[in-house]
Formats: C-alpha cells, structure tokens, sequence
C-alpha cells in the first residue's frame, strides 16, 4: 500500500482534469490573441474561467484575477508588487511568523529594498497575535500579508478579525492573504474578509503545476515583476498557459462540488487519526491548534527522542509519505521555524512529522498509517540513546 | 536533497549491531539532544581487541548507517587498528554520502574515539 | 479545411508529448523535495532533463539550465537578471530593432532603471548592422540581447560575428538570445556560436505552454525576479512544473530526431509558397530575406492596396489562420515595428501577412492557403478604392 500524506507539499491530478489539459493542449491549442477564430473562441473561455474564479471568492470580476505560474508567483507579484508601487505611501510591511518561506524570502528582499518588516508573533496554537499586529501598525504602514493557514502546523488565521482592524485605521492598508492551502478546501468570501490580495496555486487542490492566480481588488496598484509584449494580460505577459488555467478551472470546480462533506468528512478522519496516534504512542505532542481552529487536512505531531528525517525514511520504505520540520531534512540544517514560532524547541521541530490530507485520505489509509508508525517510532526509540525518564 | 545508497538504506533498516550492553567494559557518549544528533557506543575488550561493540543513535539515516557501519568494520580489530578508522573509511565503505550529511556522519567515529581514550584512561589508572 | 499558419505565435502538442504530461501529473505527481522515493526519483528525472537540454545545445552542464514559465520569463531573467547584478560595472545595453516585444519592454523597463539602451538598427532584409553593433560597444556595455530570428520577418541573425565582436573587447560583455524560434527547429551549439544567455518556450515546439528555459553559461551573475522557499533550483523558486519540463523534454527530443530532414523539406516548401504567391498575385512585396538567410518556418508578404486585419479575418473564415502586422489588428494601433524596422512604410505594415509553418506543414495546406488568399486578396482588391496606376 502507498500513502501520500504530503498532500500540502502538491496533490496528484485527477483523470477528469488532466482530460481537460489533454483538450486544450492538443485541439484547442490557440492562444487568445490571434484574430481567427479558434483564438477567439480560447479569448472567450480565459475570459469566462477568470469570472469563474472571481465568482468563487465572491470577488466582483473577472479582471480582478491574475493568472500566474503558481503561488510563489502570486506571493512575489502580491508583495514585491505593491510595495514597489506603493513605496511614496509608506514602507512598512506587516507578515506572520507562519508565513510561507516565500513570502518570508520576499520580505527579505523588500527589506534590502529600504522596506522596513515586523513579523506577528504567533501563540502556542499557532494563531497570530491580533494586538500585536494592531500595535505595530504605523502611518507608514502599505501592506499586511497574513497567511490563511498557519504554514506547517494547520492553525486557521483569523482573517476577517485582521481585516477589520486595518479598516478602522486611518490611512489604507492593503490585506494579502497566502490562501494556496485554503482556495478549493474552504469557502473564501473576499468581501466578508476584506481581503485585497489572495494568492492560490492550482497543485494544491488536485490541478496542474505551474499555474496558479492572484486576486487582486481593483484599484490596487501593482507594479509587474515580469514584462513583456501586448498580450491577454498586461499585469502578467508571457505565452497565456491555457491548458493549465482551463485545468486549474476543472480541479476547483470539482473541488467546489465536494467541499461541504469533504470538509465535515476528513474532521471526523483528523479526530480519528489524532485519537488513535495519542492513545497508541507514548510521548508524542500535537504541534497546532486541536478543533475548529485547526484545518482538517493538517495532522502535525512531535515524536519524542527520536529524529524526523530518521522517522519519515522508515515511513517511506513502508509506503508512507509525510513531511518533516527536522534540521536533518532541511538544506540549510535549520530546524523548521514553525514549530520554534509556536513555542517548541530544537527537540520538538527535530521529532516533528507532518502529515496532509487530501479530500479521498481514506479510513483505511491512516489505519495504514498509523500502525507503521507505531511500528518505525518504537523501533526507532529502540535504537536511540534517549530514553524516558533517563 | 537527500539521496542515499543501497548500503546506507540497509544499515538503516537493519542496523548491526544495535542496542545497549549492560556488562560493557567501556560506554561513550557524544553529541547531544539540542545539537539534534547523539550516539552511544559500548565496547567489550579482551586483550586490546574490540570483541564486542554496540551502539545507540539519536539522529537521522545516514547518523545511524554509519554507526551500524563503523560497528561491523571495528569488531574484532585490536585497539590500536580501531583507532586509525577515519570518518572517510566507514563512508567510503557505505559507498558515499550527500555532502550534507558529513558533519552528522562523523560522530559515529567521534564516538568510537572516545570510547577508546575512556579505556586507555582506565587501563592508566589501573 | 482548417490551416493553422500562426506556429510562431503556438503550437499544437503533440499526442506523444501529451502522454508524457498526463502521466507525470496522474502518476508522476511528486515534487522533487520529498524526502520519500517518488519525489527522488522526479529529481533525478529533473536533473537528467537538465542534462538533456544542456546536451542538446552543447552546454557544459545541467546546472546551466534554469527552468521557468517560458521565453518571456526567460528574457526577464536575462536582461534584468544580468543588468541588475552587474551594474556595477557598466550601465549599457544592446539590443536589435527586431527582438520579440518582451525584449522591447524590458529594455523600457531598464531604461527608466537607469541604464541606457541601444537598438542596432537592421538592414532591410532584417539582418542587423554589425558595424553598427561593434560601434555601439562602449566601456560601460554589460550585455548585448540580439534574437536569433528576426521577430516577425524571419531573418536569420549572424550570431557567431556578434559573438566574434564581443570577445574583441577589452571587457567582457555577456551575449544573450532570444532563442524561441530557432531552439528545436536549428542545430545550436552555444559554443560555437559563443552564446552566454539562451531563451526557450516549449509551446514554440508543440511543447506545452508555460514551460520554457533559461540557459545561463556558469559564472553569469543573475538577480532573481522571484523569490521563494528553498526548493530545487535557487534562481527560480515555485513548484516545479515536472509536467511540464517533462513534456518539453519529449517535445525537444522528437524534434531534434527529424531537424535535418524538416528543416530541408520546409525549405522547399517554402520556395515553392513564394514562387506560387510572387507568380499568381499582384503587387506582392516579400518582407524578410530570401533564401539561407531565411528562416524556413517563417513567410512574410504584404499585399498592396489592402488592409491586414481584413485579410486574416477573410482568411480565417476559409479556415485559414495567420498573423498580420497591421496597425488596425494591433491593441496599440501602432503599425508592426518590424516592418518599420526593415524599411517598410506603414502601408507596407498594414497590408502585411506572416504565414508561419510548422514541420508537419504540407503542400496540400499551402496550396489550399495560396488558392484561398488569391480569392481573398483579389475580392478585397475589388473593395479597396485604391487601385495599382491611379
Ligand atoms: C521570439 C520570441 N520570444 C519570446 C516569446 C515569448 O514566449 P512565451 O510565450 O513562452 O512567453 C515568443 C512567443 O511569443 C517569441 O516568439
Ligand atoms: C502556503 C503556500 N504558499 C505558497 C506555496 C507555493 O506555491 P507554488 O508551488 O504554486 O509556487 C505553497 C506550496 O508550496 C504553499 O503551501
Ligand atoms: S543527525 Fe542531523 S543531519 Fe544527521
Ligand atoms: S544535526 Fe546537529 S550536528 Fe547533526
């Protein structure tokens, strides 16, 4: 048996939408610019697709989305885009400590541009800090990007809560939010949640690499990170990837169809999967919120004494495929700063196991997944020279 | 990325010589939980010659394959070949390692090391 | 009959090549920074990729090859890559009167940075002025970017004397090329032709969309245009389009089986369109070079007397689709610099038609395409209130 959990990493995708990339890759080839009819025809379907994905986030149009080649994009064009538009407004910049590495690259790069970034600090569950955030809001203040789901450990961010508090500053605030693991999971109601920019990648929810989108509210001034010829979009030039937008549109809407039961469904797997790995081993710790606060699709669990790169090795030769937050996997040799965000030490990143659901994680899969795990952590404990109580 | 051998991949499923050795004559331990790898190693000595060796590891694959190794190669050498093993022996003996993972792969020769000077020191004080 | 003459704005993809992307988002679904066996084994399918591209252009290694979302990126990566990281050492750039309209745009985009841009003017076949070029060349020149294939008119540049000229100089000055037209359907050897910087798009090459390279000979500073996590390649971060580069892969690999013979059997062709064209119509003017100095996936007429929009419009409902450099089929209404650029007036632009082959390109599609513009040129002729003599 094989059982990919690493599902936040990227999804497999799903016969129905690779059909559609098959179509438009071999007969409806055109690209939406020529003057014949066929690219005419491509014009029309980019056009209904964008309305599509601006409908699904109550966004009020199509021109509001921006294609991409995924959420790193969408995060750098989001970001770098409008604080270099916006730099005569201000310089300061507010993420999350659970932001995805890109954004915390992307700020990196905005600070030795002259930006200025404070990063919210997060609590043991992995929720940001609302006072904090409100407190370091200044006059100079552009832009506020909060990922909407705590990166690595699955806590829900408190969106709308962030929104309103921009709202009742002073000046403007532009609000972007890294929603590449919540679009096609949850519902998303740009107006409900005063967002302004939203990223979302399509190989997250069962859709092609390469292509993703940025909702971006009209009037939000963005300066393109890449230029190029008149084409379909000006905000993003290049080849327009058709077959993969036209995916990207038949893996959401399916998604979409799904997401009520699929939501209620994989809660009650969670709840299952979580009661059985704490009754079953000893020593282990959640890492992230437990409840309604925590997203469905993430388990995150400590294994004490032993090492995280060791433990998903040993899964991985019995067919599971997880993440880990240990300094061992990681290229840098840093331990995963997720965990050091909630409060854990270098121990608890090290034993960290991460493990992600998609919307058909079966009973049978995690039943799988829990006894090899019970079966490499006590092996794996046998070998180590930590032992409890010692 | 972490890309290991056939031999690494079985000393880490069936690591040698692993486990704790209650009647040891000499026990080491180097690294720590914080650092994020550990290793203990047991020696069973008669007459200068390593008879015996066990081991236990704290830490990834590639800690563990070397110390399974370095515990097949040193078992039954005399003290004094036991200590000319580098860290490079036991690596090329597992036909490599990424680039990463050398400064964690040491320890298990650290170890080794240590627990040797533990047993000439000892063997002074006797 | 449906005859698509547009490949130099896309292509279809091949049925072999469509397999390839199915199975490696269906089957092959990982991304290369897992730490279980199917994301390994899509590094090692990514790296031999790089290997393969880096080959087929005579390149020293994989690590040469950079992969992004097409040329359009890859000139982005180039120009401001290379202008950006070393402008510290001259501020100078060169480019051609007939590069791809993302060049254009990005040399703006330098220009308002601060750097000073130069455009070699072209004679009227399309090939650039090398005098004029090796002139151009001051103290301060980073980089030249000349298109291998002269956009619109597919002229044929003289790479290697480029190449020659730049070695010359006391600095060293990085030579790039927009290679979007001319990789898989030419022998490139950047070796021989002293090339630093090379941008590829696979749909160029019935490759799918969004997939394309940058070759960036080692030692050649870029500054990224994206930032992201830590993930397979530095230069470009996001999620590996695996499908994608994949697919590419099998497209380039069926292409360079059947160069020789494709590249000699369009030439007839091509002779064989003209001759039909300049022999059955009227007051035709070819635009570009003849012969060797031509590429010959590409034909360029312009017919007197009557406007271009019209008459890709007209050919279109005979099912016949093709390009025109007329003012009133662009969003600008500017007329088609290339034209412009090889001494055309704008009526020459205006009444412009670029028929693009691909090397599946039959006689039949082309005598069918001379039978169906004859009708339609001599009726829009008969419109046209302007009349040869008057
Ligand atoms: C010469 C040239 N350069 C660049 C491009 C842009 O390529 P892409 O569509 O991959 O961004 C094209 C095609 O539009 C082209 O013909
Ligand atoms: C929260 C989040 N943001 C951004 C990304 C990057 O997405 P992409 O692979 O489309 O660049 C990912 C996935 O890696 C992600 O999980
Ligand atoms: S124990 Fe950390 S890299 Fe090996
Ligand atoms: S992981 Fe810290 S030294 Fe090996």
């Amino acid at each position: 048996m094989r059982v990919f959990l690493d599902n936040d990493r990227t999804t497999k995708v799903l016969p129905e939408v690779a059909e559609v990339v098959v179509k438009y890759m071999t007969e409806k080839f055109a690209r939406p610019d020529g003057l014949y009819e066929s690219a005419q025809e491509i014009y029309d379907e980019l056009e209904a697709a964008r309305e599509f994905f601006a409908k699904s986030i109550n966004a009020s149009s199509g021109e509001e989305i921006i294609f991409t080649s995924g959420a790193t994009e969408a995060n750098n064009l989001a970001l770098l885009g409008v604080a270099r538009a916006n730099k005569s407004k201000g310089n300061h910049i507010i993420i999350s400590a659970l932001e995805h590495g890109s954004v915390m690259k992307i700020a990196d790069v905005l600070q030795k541009e002259g930006f200025e970034v404070t990063v919210v600090p997060v609590d043991h569950e992995g929720i940001i800090d609302l006072d904090f955030l409100e407190k370091s809001i200044k006059p100079t203040t552009i832009l506020v990007s909060i990922i909407a789901i705590g990166h690595f450990v699955g806590s829900i961010m408190p969106l709308k809560e962030v929104s309103q508090i921009l709202k009742r500053q002073d000046h403007r605030i532009y609000f972007h939010t890294d929603a590449a693991e919540m679009y096609a999971k949850f519902p998303i109601d740009v107006q409900e949640l005063g967002i302004d920019l939203m990223s979302v990648s399509a190989h997250k929810f069962h859709g092609p690499k390469g292509v993703g989108f940025l909702y971006a509210r009209k009037g939000v001034r963005l300066q393109p990170i890449m230029f190029g010829a008149e084409s379909y979009d000006k905000r993003r030039p290049g080849g327009e990837n058709v077959p993969g937008v036209m995916g990207m549109k038949k893996a959401a809407e399916l998604a979409f169809e799904e997401m009520d039961q699929s939501l209620q469904r994989l809660r009650e797997l969670q709840e299952y999967f979580i009661n059985r790995v704490e009754s079953e081993i000893e020593y282990v710790v959640l890492n992230g919120p437990r409840g309604e606060k925590r997203t469905p699709y993430n388990v995150n669990f400590s294994f004490s004494f032993i090492e995280g790169e060791a433990i998903s090795l040993a899964l991985s030769l019995e067919g599971v495929e997880v993440a880990t937050g240990s300094a061992c996997a990681s290229e840098t040799l840093e331990p995963n700063y997720a965990i050091l965000a909630i409060g854990g030490d270098h121990e608890r990143a090290h034993g960290s196991i991460r493990f992600t659901f998609n919307r058909f994680t079966t009973k049978e899969e995690l039943d799988y997944t829990v006894d090899k795990l019970k079966k490499v952590v006590s092996w794996l404990r046998q070998i180590s020279p930590i032992k409890p109580g010692r | 990325m972490l890309k290991y051998t056939e031999l690494v991949l079985d000393h880490f499923k069936n690591p040698r010589n692993m486990g704790r050795m209650e009647d040891a004559d000499v026990t080491a331990t180097e690294g720590s939980i914080a650092c994020g790898d550990m290793m203990t190693v047991y020696l069973k000595i008669e007459n200068d010659r390593i008879v015996d060796i066990k081991f236990e590891s704290y830490g990834c694959a590639a800690n563990i394959a070397t110390a399974s190794m370095m515990t097949e190669v040193v078992k039954g050498m005399t003290i004094e070949e036991a200590k000319k093993i580098t860290w490079k022996d036991i690596v090329e003996r597992l036909g490599g390692l990424p680039q990463i993972k050398y400064h964690c792969s040491n320890l298990a020769v650290d170890t080794l090391k240590k627990a040797i000077e533990e047993y000439e020191k000892s063997l002074a004080r006797k």
